[in-house]
């Protein structure tokens, strides 16, 4: 059915051109709202009633122990894992829950996991142009054709990423650094209004980190951010807010400082050189 | 109808007035060796019945070069293996006749194998050799049927079943292919013509190799226990038959309850079969191993000592080769040529010893002569002899109790010339084109 | 390769595609030339018989390119596409035996054989409308088209993945058979449909219609293979890669991958189909054996023998192994299962890129021919 | 059926020349003229004959009759001497002299003319050797020789047996021999009080009768029959229900079995193992191998084949895993390609080595027949031994896999290759044997199945798919789920074949699994974490 839809919209075919801008209404101010999420598997609580928002164009660091949640979270918001109760907003017109992972992500949710994935059998050049914001229904992808300004856009890209000289090499081959970087670029070709990073710094060298650093910080406004991350260090270096998980649910708040002296924190990572 | 009795009747007679005694004089130049093609599966599915088949040509023309050769002329066998894959055969039968340029093609045994053959042979105008029992309802110009027509083997088992057992409720279990449901049909109508009742006869229709016969067997068992004498036809093809009677058994069928009485099982088949329990069933051949003529028992020493094994089987299709071979054999001595055209019409009236003690000659439909022998199975994996024609009986291509066929005829002789002459519309139907020749 | 094109030319710049192309032209023309100029029984004179024959092999191939591109492409490993292939056959078969007319053995002008002997009195509905040539074409097409369209839709939709799609395209292929096996179903049961005489008015016997069907045959393969090439070459092609390597990955980047799957999936039937139309009245019979899983392993292993995910491979794995077919039953028939059956273990174990892989030369060149100019472009872009 | 009849007269001919029987002296000119007489009769004549041999009173009688009766009875076509056939396989047989009972060693089937039998002469004398034992002392011997009685009762044997059952003490046989006679009663007279004892009787005999008499004119007797029937019906139904039942439990059973071994194989390793049909059919070759080497007690034979047929099988796994599979670690699909390469050798591998036919493998007595609950029901033997079987392995694999080292070393190995090895566990050492068990328990599967299929090359092709089904629909790598799955398939399949006939049957039971997989994609119980995945 889906193919014969497609073939119906040959009028639209070339409408990848305009840009996605995404619809969604933050005139409320958040972009993300969790309320009283919760989700388990055969009885283990992963999410327990997990309030969370963030706001439009904030930069939030979200940090916790193993099993705090953190991933599962994501998977809830991208659309991945469904929730048992609660509610996901993105905006205050999207209702997450109703959604796939593809009608999330064209919204302009996008992902980075925390292994990182990136098309190995596909050239660097094509991983991007696979990750830029288009008209993505199959027809239009089957007659599609690189435009100047588009070509343009994924150099640009290639050159945030320092990937420049790699753009025709298949990405299975990059080091975990640079395909950490891939990936980021990945999201960034998606334009999305929401980045979901999933602890974006893992196996990468000091220089590595800090541009990575700069990056996201300098994306925060346009975009808003979620950066989960183990690396305290890091995160000093880039948190404004950041959020505490525990157990599945919020345990703390607040800036860096203020957090890094709460006692429930510090019992929860004893040993863990917060 | 009557018309054609008639017609029958009279070829039939020319035909045995025909008989050979002297063989035509050797060709005088030698041409290389006469080229057999031997078209049986060695592989596949049908490994297992086809085998046998190939081997038996392979004797068959060991033996007839140390006899020194045809014609003056060595005979060189062609072996093909069409894997029991259908398309396969056709391929492998123009291979035959347009690479390797084979006289004459001995095979098949599968009527879809035949099938898919037909059209090729009649295409490149070669010979071919059927030894299977079959469906009938054909009758091509190219192919000698040496297995038996329907009329040759069903008909006489039930005749024997109605009158001598005295059965009055029967059973047609099948495989689902067109042997069985001709077969069948033709059974049907026969049956209700000697007044059975539609409620006395059951039709049942399996899967090749099927395997889980429990329900089906219940059924037929409570069919049975309804007071009046009850009998199971089975067309039941090769692999599904040990579970089958596996389960007759297990569920105390005996023989002398509800007699089976089969078309496809012979010799080889029993040779995989624990038969101590089966024994007392039947099966209607034109041929069997235990059959007391020395005829046979020489042919048995010779396939014994030419396999090596001591407890080699022979059946039907075997006899069946062993007659179209002949056949042949006598064919191009009298015409003194292998030419397919020329052999095609010398070979009918041919009249050659089968295994049984009598003899077979080729009817100018191209079947054969056959007697009828109904067999039942003894605890040693062999059938003894309990009821035989008469006289042999010629095979009739198209069966009359279906009413498609019921008033065509089949002449390969001139004037005629037709496969399928239909005596009502005094016309030449279907292959217009070869009636035309 | 070259992005900037439009996917219907793309193939056409491609090194490996116009050497293909190249080849496939050539050997017809050598063929059809030697079959028709040669005098028979000259060494070089090629008979109808090999004509044919070849014939069979190109349908092979093009099955086997359909199989390479779900297989190869998508990673989608289906053990059912034999089901695609015999039912653009059984269409084939049926408009052929809707040809024979009254010069069946009955001379029922509209019944085929099988039925008037099975006492049908009626043509059942799906028989009608295949005594017309461009009806029958079109459900060459439709009707593989379709059931993969319904099996995938329901397939892809649950995120059937790996061998639990691997199994259910193996079910689906084996219930055909059996259903197709039934005498009631009104297809001829286990003898299928034979005993073709003409196609669109040639009478199927004479060379000249072999030949025909032959260079259509090698047609059909070429635009099969550009189709599949300007899908593979295509970004859409590069999304099914994506798909076969990191289905999550892809669904976060906002493509319907159930969607891509369906499409190709499709396309890749309906070729399949249109190689057993071609097949049909080359070899001369479509009979429910075509259903078996175990033909359908068999295509797989042609694919895999030439060379997943590179097309070209599988027409090399196509040819090789049905040639090798030819000669060993010819020849030594008890050997044949021996060898094919070491041939599988072999290549899966010690050739996992398959023969392909044993030319990079060819591979390696095509890419960076098509890239040079490209990336050049990107450069001063 | 005048032969009958006049079998009849003779039969209470004999049973009053009874007393006489045995002591006779052995008169062989009268011998060898009635074996004579009865080499040259008719069909129709036969019978007679047989009858006056029986009544002769010569204590070979019996032996003469059933070596007739069994087709061993032969005639020296030079000598005219008759002979008893010990052994009838090959071209030559090993006879010894009818009268005197000398070893005549091997005589050529062509110098002897074997005396024809056919089935109603078979069953004419059962008969007489029946009614003969009519007399004898064993119970069992009596009972089953009035079940024989019954329907074949007539006018003067009528009154024999009445006086019979005055004598008879057992109440069994009292009851057949009395529901015999109301048989012939109902049939031949019409007996109202009769039809009364035959109500409720399952026997189909008694069925026939009270059909019958639902024909006649009589309208009280009509009605008493078809009440009678009526009552039957309600009872059969029931029957026929639990027997629909046992047949789907036996076949699922045989589905379970079949696909157990891959539920290892490809469950637990995610080998997709195409040759498991093979070396279940290894299984079974070495079944038939086992009863070749011991001839004449096919029993101990199959005993011993189940720790050989495993063996068997296991090796053979082992030699697959080492050969190929081990080379294609974490690549399923390759796994499937290799496999069918390797399942395609050793089929044509049998075929070659030892014969394209079948095989014969002979079903000890104990476990042929069936164990009658009533005379509508019957269990048949061998399926009911299967079906335990295929518990008891369930059973041991289960312990196996929960209880043992292997099965807890197998676990960890499949749910983190990398964890399990850094633990010290030997992971290719824990493939081998895992590997092994699958094929072992396949080769199980063929010593049971070569009791209710053929024993050839395509044994293996014709259970491969049927197993898959049965794995992925029960959820791969999960003993429950196969067992569930194969018991249910199968009577799902038994409960479809009536209305919708063998073939549709199987094609509904495929139709269902590729919806269910659509609903449940990994089957009916799903394995956690890291599932065999393609």
């Amino acid at each position: 059915m889906s193919i014969m839809s497609e073939l119906t919209h040959r009028d639209r075919v070339f409408d990848f051109l305009t840009p996605t801008a995404s619809p969604v209404d933050v005139r409320h101010g958040p972009i993300l709202y969790l309320e009283d999420v919760t989700v388990s598997f055969d009885g283990f609580r992963a999410i327990n009633n997990l309030n969370l928002t963030i706001d439009d164009g904030e930069l939030r660091c979200i940090i916790g122990p193993n099993g705090a949640g953190k991933t599962t979270m994501m998977d809830i918001i991208t659309g991945k894992t469904r929730p048992d109760v609660g509610s996901v907003w993105f905006g205050s017109r999207h209702n997450l829950l109703t959604m796939n992972e593809p009608d999330i992500a064209s919204l302009g949710i996008g992902r980075k996991f925390q292994k990182p994935t990136v098309f190995e059998a596909l050239t660097v050049f094509e991983n991007l142009e696979l990750a830029m914001a288009t008209d993505k229904r199959v027809l239009p992808t089957l007659t599609a054709r690189l435009t100047g300004e588009a070509k343009a856009r994924i150099d640009e890209v290639l050159t945030t990423i320092g990937l420049t000289d790699l753009r025709h090499r298949e990405a299975g081959i990059l080091s975990h650094g640079q395909k950490q970087w891939l990936e980021i670029g990945m999201l960034l070709m998606q334009k999305p209004r929401l980045l979901l990073v999933d602890e974006p710094v893992a196996g990468m060298t000091e220089q590595e980190m800090e541009r990575t650093a700069e990056l996201l910080t300098s994306l925060a406004g346009k975009q808003s951010v979620v950066v989960v991350e183990h690396d305290m260090g890091f995160v000093r270096s880039i948190a404004r807010t950041v959020t505490v998980l525990h157990q599945g649910s919020v345990l703390a708040e607040g800036s860096m400082d203020d957090v890094s002296n709460d006692p429930k924190v510090i019992e929860v990572y004893l040993g863990e050189g917060a | 109808m009557k018309i054609k009795k008639q017609i029958t009747a009279g070829l039939s007679a020319l035909a045995l007035s025909l008989t050979v005694s002297v063989s035509a004089p050797v060709a005088a130049a030698d041409e290389g060796p006469i080229k057999v093609g031997i078209l049986h599966s060695l592989s596949g599915t049908m490994a297992i019945s086809e085998s046998t088949l190939k081997d038996t040509m392979l004797m068959l023309i060991k033996e007839q070069n140390e006899n020194g050769g045809l014609l003056g002329r060595k005979l060189e066998p062609v072996v093909v293996d069409p894997a029991s894959n259908w398309p396969l055969f056709a391929e492998k039968a123009r291979e035959l006749l347009a690479k390797d340029k084979v006289d004459v093609i001995f095979g098949n045994w599968t009527s879809v194998s035949r099938k898919s053959v037909l059209p090729v042979v009649e295409e490149l105008n070669g010979l071919l050799f059927y030894p299977v029992q079959y469906e009938g309802e054909e009758s091509s110009e190219n192919v000698f049927y040496t297995g038996a027509a329907p009329n040759q083997q069903a008909i006489p088992a039930v005749n024997y079943l109605m009158n001598q057992v005295g059965v009055k409720r029967w059973v047609l279990a099948g495989t689902d292919y067109v042997y069985p449901r001709t077969t069948n049909k033709i059974l049907e109508a026969y049956l209700k013509d000697h007044g059975v009742a539609d409620d006395d006869i059951m039709v049942n229709y399996t899967p090749f190799g099927h395997s889980n016969w429990q329900s089906i067997v219940s059924d037929i068992k409570t069919f049975g226990s309804q007071g009046k004498k009850t009998a199971v036809v089975s067309t039941i093809n090769g692999d599904a038959n040990v579970p089958f009677y596996r389960e007759l058994a297990n569920q105390g069928i005996k023989a002398e309850d509800i007699p089976v009485v089969a078309f496809s099982v012979g010799e080889q088949e029993l040779s995989g079969i624990d038969t101590g329990p089966l024994v007392g069933h039947l099966a209607a051949w034109n041929y069997f191993m235990s059959v007391d003529t020395d005829a046979n028992y020489d042919f048995i020493d010779k396939w014994v000592a030419y396999t090596g094994k001591e407890d080699a089987v022979t059946n039907d299709p075997m006899e069946a080769h062993y007659i179209g071979f002949n056949m042949w054999k006598e064919a191009v001595k009298k015409a003194g040529t292998t030419d397919v055209d020329a052999v095609k019409d010398a070979i009918i009236g041919v009249s050659v010893p089968n295994l049984t003690g009598g003899y077979a000659t080729m009817m100018p439909n191209h079947h054969i002569t056959k007697p009828v022998l109904i067999g039942e199975i003894q605890d040693n994996g062999q059938f003894s002899v309990v009821w035989q024609t008469p006289s042999t009986v010629a095979g009739d291509a198209w069966s009359d109790y279906l009413p498609g066929s019921k008033d065509l005829i089949s002449d390969w002789r001139k004037p005629l010339h037709c496969g399928n002459y239909n005596v009502v519309t005094k016309s030449c139907g279907g292959k217009s084109e070869v009636a035309a020749e | 390769m070259s992005y900037s094109q439009s996917w219907l030319t793309r193939p056409f710049t491609e090194r490996s595609t116009q050497i293909f192309l190249g080849v496939l032209f050539l050997a017809v023309m050598v063929v059809s030339v030697l079959h028709l100029v040669m005098p028979e029984g000259s060494a070089l004179y090629v008979s109808s018989y090999t004509v044919t024959l070849l014939g069979k092999y190109l349908c092979y191939a093009l099955l086997a390119v359909a199989v390479d591109l779900v297989w190869g492409y998508l990673g989608i490993l289906s053990l059912g596409h034999g089901a695609f292939f015999a039912l653009g056959g059984y269409a084939m078969g049926m408009y052929l035996m809707r040809q024979i007319g009254d010069r069946g053995v009955y001379g029922d002008p509209t019944l085929p054989d099988f039925m008037v002997f099975l006492n049908w009195d009626s043509l059942p509905w799906y028989w009608h409308g295949f005594d017309m040539a461009w009806f029958a074409f079109i459900m060459v097409l439709l009707a593989p088209g379709l059931l993969a369209l319904v099996f995938g839709f329901l397939a892809f939709r649950s995120r059937v993945t790996g061998v639990y799609l691997s199994i259910i395209t193996q079910a689906l292929t084996f219930a055909l058979m059996l259903a197709f096996f039934r005498n009631e179903m009104g297809f001829g049961g286990n003898n299928g449909l034979t005993d073709f005489k003409d196609i669109l008015g040639f009478d199927l016997r004479t060379d000249a219609a072999r030949l025909g069907l032959f260079i259509a045959t090698g047609i059909a393969l070429a635009v099969g293979y550009v189709i599949c090439r300007a899908i593979v070459t295509s970004k859409l092609g590069r999304v099914s890669v994506a798909c076969r390597d990191a289905e999550a990955r892809t669904r976060f980047l906002g493509y319907r991958v159930e969607r891509v799957q369906l499409f190709v999936f499709v396309v890749s039937a309906m070729l399949a189909g249109v190689a057993g139309a071609l097949y049909v009245p080359q070899v001369g019979i479509i009979n429910p054996s075509e259903f078996s899983p175990l033909f359908s392993i068999e295509i797989v292993v042609w694919v895999a023998l030439g060379g997943r995910a590179t097309l070209y491979g599988a027409v090399i794995g196509a040819i090789i192994v049905n040639y090798a077919k030819t000669v060993f039953t010819g020849i030594m028939p008890d050997a044949w299962l021996f060898a094919l059956g070491a041939l599988f273990v072999l290549v899966t174990v010690f050739l996992p890129k398959g023969i392909a892989g044993l030319l990079p030369g060819l591979k390696k060149k095509t890419d960076d021919e098509s890239e040079a100019p490209t990336s050049g472009k990107e450069a001063t872009a | 059926m005048s032969i009958i009849r006049s079998l009849k007269q003779l039969l209470i001919v004999c049973l009053l020349s009874l007393p006489v029987l045995g002591h006779a002296q052995a008169n062989d000119e009268q011998a060898q003229s009635l074996l004579t007489q009865l080499a040259d009769a008719s069909y129709a004549q036969k019978g007679k004959i047989a009858g006056e041999i029986a009544r002769s009173g010569d204590e070979r009688a019996r032996g003469w009759l059933e070596a007739f009766s069994a087709g061993k009875l032969a005639k020296v076509e030079d000598s005219g001497k008759f002979v008893i056939v010990l052994s009838n396989r090959g071209r030559n047989w090993t006879v010894q002299d009818a009268l005197t009972g000398d070893d005549l060693g091997e005589i050529s089937r062509r110098d002897l003319d074997t005396i024809r039998v056919n089935n109603s002469l078979r069953s004419e004398i059962d008969g007489i050797l029946s009614v003969i034992d009519l007399t004898v002392n064993d119970a069992d011997k009596r009972l089953e020789a009035a079940r024989g009685l019954r329907g074949n009762v007539d006018e003067a044997m009528a009154k024999k047996l009445t006086e019979l059952m005055a004598s008879e003490e057992d109440a069994d046989v009292k009851a057949t021999l009395d529901e015999a006679l109301a048989i012939y009663k109902v049939e031949e007279q019409g007996d109202i009080g009769a039809v009364k004892t035959l109500s409720g009787s399952l026997n189909s005999e008694a069925r026939a009768a009270l059909n019958s008499a639902t024909y006649s004119d009589d309208p009280a007797l009509k009605q008493a029959a078809q009440d009678a029937l009526a009552s039957i019906e309600t009872k059969l139904k029931w029957n026929r229900a639990a027997e629909t039942l046992y047949f789907g439990l036996s076949l699922g059973s045989v589905l379970v079995l079949a696909a157990i071994g891959l539920a290892i194989t490809f469950g637990v390793m995610g080998v997709i193992n195409m040759a498991h049909g093979e070396l279940i059919m290894l299984g079974a070759y070495t079944t038939w191998g086992m009863q070749q080497m011991l001839p004449g007690q096919p029993g101990l034979a199959l005993i011993l084949s189940i720790p050989a047929g495993f063996l068997v099988s296991a090796l053979a796994g082992v030699a697959i895993e080492r050969s190929v599979i081990q080379f294609l670690k974490g690549r399923p699909l390759e796994t499937l390609l290799a496999t069918f390469g390797i399942s395609l050798v050793l089929q044509q591998l049998v075929r070659t080595v030892i014969s394209p036919l079948n095989r014969t493998v002979v079903t000890p007595d104990w476990m042929s027949g069936s164990i009658m609950v009533n005379e509508a029901l019957s269990l048949t033997l061998n399926r009911l031994y299967i079906i335990g079987f295929a518990l008891v392995v369930f059973v041991g694999l289960m312990l196996i896999m929960r209880k043992t080292r292997l099965g807890l070393e197998v676990r960890a190995v499949t749910q983190n290759r990398a964890m399990a090895r850094s633990m010290g566990i030997k992971a290719t050492k824990v493939d081998i044997m895992t590997f092994a068990l699958g094929s072992g328990v396949a080769g199980l599967a063929g010593v049971a199945l070569s009791q209710i299929t053929n024993v050839g090359p395509n044994l293996g092709q014709n259970y491969i798919i049927d197993s898959f089904m049965v794995v992925v629909f029960g959820g791969v790598g999960n003993l429950w789920g196969t067992l569930v799955a194969g018991l249910s398939l199968g009577t799902i399949n038994q409960l479809l074949e009536p209305w919708a006939g063998a073939v549709l049957a199987k094609i509904l039971v495929l139709v269902f699994i590729i919806l269910f997989i659509q609903k449940r994609p990994r089957g009916l119980f799903p394995q956690k974490g890291r599932a065999a995945e393609g």
